[in-house]
């Protein structure tokens, strides 16, 4: 037998668990200025997390998908991309979707079962949250393909979770953006666990990157819960698509500190050790031990700084909450451009039961 | 004889088909350790072992495909896609396989298979998690489609779809999961898989339905009742084959036919029932056929999920309508 | 003005749209250097390049989610789905994505996009070839169906589809792809999209069809003629959203309805026209109405195809039943 | 960054273009009866094909898919697999599916446009062919779950094409059968071409072999020409399978060197040269020209070959020329075990129309 081809997958490391650099630092690390303000960020996340969940528990929000444990990738991200790429998220990034302009009351719109809450009145090209799993990605090689076509210098980011990966869908959009050398990077965000499912049953490759090897584009590794790691590898992958180099998959190594939703009771199938380890490597806290070792924070600058996030969150809560619900109209007029005369008979229907029913038939 | 919700006689009846069958297997997302997202298969891998009660990879068209691949070899499948908004990615499996296997290979490789899906919304769930989408399934000739709507009809119905040497499509409406208790005894006894139920009689009007809608019907019918009006209720079940026979005699009688979905109306399953008895009934119906419907728009998200679903009070008002012409 | 074919009038029309707007790009399988497997696509790779006229990788799920990422940011894509029969993994983007993203963003994100597809048996296919899976697509609110009868339908319809800003599944039969030839203007007008197209005029019985059936249906009417059986003929050409005036128009005057699909009968379109005049209009009908339609089994492999699809001599029966009685 | 995972990708060939070994060859290859046996059998594969195509091109075939240039990497597999294994083909492995016993007659009856066709009087739990591209996977890898779950030493073993690597069941099944660890050996015939489109513009990866890394499972590059070679490195896969070490991915590399189909015409996209070049490879020569180094092989039992295998052939036709239509019972017959109530009066509407047809409605 004789060699044909060797790959080899390299993992990415810059802020070690205890705050200190483990790996050459990245210019943008040595800018507090800019450091701060992803900690910033990652710290409304993780506050903004507690409130949607205690909404939940109170019956005042729907089913929420919360980011415990992600906000060093989801910033990470947010900040390596440019205003004008466009990202095609899965349903719990909130990070990189505030980054970019999405506000608070939009996700607990959405969340709150309304369909305004992905109006983005920021990114105005992004596409909205995707709950079947995996299909974003076929469309983000599109959105790549669409910046291809115009010969515009932009990117197409894409989420896909642990679990995603073993949906063809997720293969079959790497496979045609390699062919095609698209301007995206897919990133797959492997928190361990997809609902009840451990990774290890998920599948046998011992690394999700080495997926990449399958379409024949590079694949990454990196440290999901050091948010210097995660936006340096993610700005060399996007500069690479952007300079016609095709697409790259960067595996993110997190964990999902929380259960899946707010549905969830992950007590029933995940080890308490497991979890209690993971919260050791959380990537809040050494973000702030790396920014004091910069002089740049204390814990008067930490109490500011969670107060601000707390005012954000309230004022969210209230624009959501008087929010009033949309009218039945909205479930028509977004059907078309211009609604098929067939329907407007059913439109008079439901506005008219709207009404009757008062929201509720059971 | 034990107090049960349908996802608890859903199951008992899991458990007693494990039980009898060895070739009985079950595959899906979270069913194992989990027990399954609705708590349906809880328990079972714990007394069946992780070969006969499989935590898929996250996979549809692999649960599908798996299953026909197991079938096909002897074993009978019992497959759960989570929820029914995630049917899509297993349709290849389902209409170019599944359903056509036996027809394909002229009876020599056969698919005892069922898949078990959440179906309908009213439960505030996320979007893509409230779909009725039974129309897709119907239409594939090769296929069983059930909609239980009680706890006793999923467990009698779903005994007889897992014994069934046929690709069966088992339909569990989400709202019903936990709604009430029944009483239903575990005396694995199946149901007949291709029989309409009749679940109260009248003569005024008959109302077919199926799933969760069967309550709303049968709330709609009381109302009606106080006005003198008497509704044929129908549970469907079987949505494919559909039991015309039933609805045609309760037409013949009552002359007046309501059809009740949760579904889009478009090419709903209620287009079919309609569209038999204008061929078959036309002479025995006194007032044009109503169908009282999802609207043809996306199933919305929560905040307007109740008023896409037929409201008691739009029943009642589409039945009087009915009557009153 | 050219004699053309339905291919040949599809690839004009193709040609047209890829001229006049730069944001029309196609895409599929086997489309650009081969031209398509039924030549649709000739020549346009080489007139308009590979990234205007691109062959995708071997993955329908990549091109309808390819399309629905293309529309989302201003492009305008034509997909082909080689054969209807592999709509099945594209189903997941064309239901969840394409028909939903307007809806789903209220307005933000459009999904101008046009899937094209061979529909339909008769040409002698290999299996999986030759399906009539219209409902499979009616059934989602959100998308246009179109199925043309005519090269002169096709040009006018394909265009009002790519210049629609909605997701339009434009549906090709097989069978008339080299059928005959017409007289087809490249003028670039295009046709209204939810019209239904009255082909013929009759008293007697309306028949309603679309597809390659319309020819079947047009000798029937002929035949029938001799008999003096005025057949109202109406091609639907719009499958979702159905121009339901017209046919309940044409039942006014005729009182007697025909439908016939080669699409399996249960769940079919057929249902849905059936369903809506028995509400709309029933106390117009004087006779039941009939369905003649492909059987409620798998399409068969083609040595049975005719058997399985309606042929002139059934269609010419029914409607002499209908008029009947 | 540090390397966290590695992998190699190899090629075997025992037996060069030139009929000559150019590796170590099996026991089984100093065995002359089994290599005359393989030789055999590959053609009556050529010599089908060629009549399969004039029968086609007559008028009395619906289309069919030649397999010409894939003998040895169809026989290669079949002469590896037990008779107790299973197959899941796609539509052209011919040679495969007559060494374990589906019949030349069949065949002819399937692309005649009859189900009947796949009722295989041998291999009676072999799955029929399979039309929707990579849809095969999903179902070996069930297969596969069958054996595992009654703990049967037993393998499934799927064909796919280059084209049908870029279809999303392609992965999942591989990821799902790495996962949980299934007896199922996947073989990609890389035959250059999926229609019209190069393998070149189906993928970025430079072998389909790799795609196995990213379900965790080895792939492996075998000279897909040289019968020796894939029956050596199916056995390998085979026996690994069986003995609970899981799926293999198998790529052989060929050529197709006939149209897609009987309705293709190659010559519209195929650069000549390149289908030249690939006859200098073809499988058939350089294994006679190995049976004859051992001394086994000469003009007159060639001729002699040629003979048996076009009266096998003529036998064959006959057959299935003279198998009479089926009737329209068998399109309800087997569509349930027990026909439903509601389809009787369809079933007999079917069977008066088919009378008045004679066949034919245009
Ligand atoms: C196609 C599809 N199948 C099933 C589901 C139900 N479901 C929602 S989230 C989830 C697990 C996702 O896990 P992973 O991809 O690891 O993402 P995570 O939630 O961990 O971020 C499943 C099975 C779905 N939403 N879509
Ligand atoms: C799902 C699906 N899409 C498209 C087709 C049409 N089609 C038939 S064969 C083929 C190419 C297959 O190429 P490959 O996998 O390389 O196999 P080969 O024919 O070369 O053996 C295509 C696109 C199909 N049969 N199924
Ligand atoms: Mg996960
Ligand atoms: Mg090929």
């Amino acid at each position: 037998m004789k060699n044909v081809a060797e790959f080899t997958i390299r993992l990415e490391q810059v802020l070690g668990a205890d705050g200190k650099p483990s790996g050459t630092l990245p210019d943008f690390a040595r800018d507090a200025a800019e450091v701060e303000r992803m900690y910033r960020m990652m710290t409304l996340c993780r506050l903004f997390d507690a409130k949607a969940i205690n909404l939940q528990r109170t019956g005042r929000l729907g089913t929420y998908a919360p980011c415990t444990g992600h906000e060093a990738t989801h910033v990470g991200v947010g900040a390596a991309m440019r205003q004008d790429d466009v990202l095609c998220p899965v349903y719990r990034e909130y990070g990189t979707q505030l980054w970019r302009g999405v506000t608070l009351t939009e996700i607990l719109v959405y969340w709150g079962g309304d369909e305004r809450g992905t109006h983005f009145a920021g990114p105005r090209q992004d596409l909205p949250w995707c709950v079947p799993i995996a299909s974003q990605m076929p469309i983000a090689a599109g959105v790549a393909m669409a910046f291809k076509v115009r010969n515009e210098p932009r990117c197409a980011v894409a989420y896909i979770g642990d679990g995603g990966t073993s949906e063809g869908a997720f293969y079959e959009a790497m496979n045609a953006a390699g062919a095609q050398k698209l301007p995206v990077v897919f990133v797959v965000v492997n928190n361990g666990w997809a609902i009840s499912v451990p990774v290890a049953a998920q599948t046998a490759a011992q690394t999700l990157a080495q997926k990449a090897i399958a379409a024949g584009i590079p694949g990454v590794q990196v440290d999901g819960n050091d948010v210097l790691g995660v936006r340096s590898v993610m700005e060399s992958a996007l500069e690479r698509a952007r300079s016609g180099g095709g697409p790259t998959v960067v595996e993110a190594l997190t964990y999902r500190l929380s259960d899946h939703t707010t549905a969830d009771d992950a007590t029933r199938y995940r080890p308490a050790d497991e979890l209690e380890a993971a919260w050791l490597r959380e990537p809040l806290l050494r973000t702030r031990r790396y920014l004091e070792s910069m002089g740049n924070w204390d814990e008067a600058r930490e109490k500011s700084l969670r107060e601000d996030c707390a005012a954000q969150i309230e004022s969210a809560v209230r624009a959501y909450q008087t929010t009033p619900k949309d009218s039945t109209d909205a479930m028509f007029d977004h059907l078309f451009a211009t609604l098929p005369e067939a329907l407007e008979e059913q439109k008079d229907a439901a506005r008219r039961w709207s009404s009757v029913n008062g929201g509720v038939g059971h | 004889m034990a107090k049960v919700t349908l996802v608890e006689a859903v199951n008992m009846a899991l458990a007693r088909a494990l039980e009898q069958d060895q070739d009985v297997v079950l595959l899906g997302e979270d069913i194992g350790r989990n027990g399954g997202v609705f708590r349906a298969t809880v328990g079972l891998q714990e007394r069946f072992g992780p070969l006969r009660v499989q935590d898929s990879t996250l996979a549809e068209g692999v649960i599908a495909g798996m299953a026909v691949g197991m079938a096909s070899q002897g074993l009978k499948p019992v497959a759960e896609i989570q929820f029914m908004g995630f049917i899509y990615p297993a349709l290849d499996q389902i209409a170019n396989h599944m359903a056509r296997m036996r027809n394909r290979t002229r009876g020599r490789l056969t698919m005892p298979i069922v898949v078990r899906m959440p179906h309908g919304g009213g439960i505030h769930a996320p979007e893509h998690h409230s779909e009725s989408l039974e129309t897709l399934l119907c239409h594939h000739a090769g296929l069983r489609v059930i909609c239980p709507s009680s706890p006793a009809r999923a467990y009698g119905l779903l005994l007889a779809a897992i014994r069934d040497p046929d690709p069966v499509m088992f339909l569990e409406p989400t709202r019903l999961y936990r709604m009430s208790k029944q009483e239903v005894l575990d005396d694995g006894l199946a149901l007949p898989l291709d029989r309409a139920f009749r679940l109260r009689e009248g003569e005024d009007v008959t109302v077919v339905t199926w799933g969760a809608m069967t309550h709303d019907v049968l709330r709609a019918a009381e109302q009606l009742s106080l006005e003198k009006i008497g509704c044929d209720v129908i549970d469907l079940a079987s949505l494919s084959p559909i039991d015309h026979d039933t609805v045609l005699d309760s037409v013949a009688r009552t002359g007046r036919l309501v059809i009740v979905h949760e579904a889009a109306r478009h090419c709903g399953v209620g287009a079919e029932v309609a569209a038999t008895v204008a061929e078959r009934g036309l002479h025995d119906l006194l007032a044009p056929i109503r169908r009282i419907t999802g609207y043809d728009t996306v199933m919305p998200y929560f905040k307007l999920e109740h008023d896409y679903i037929p409201s008691v009070a739009r029943i009642v008002d589409g039945v009087r309508e009915a009557v009153r012409t």
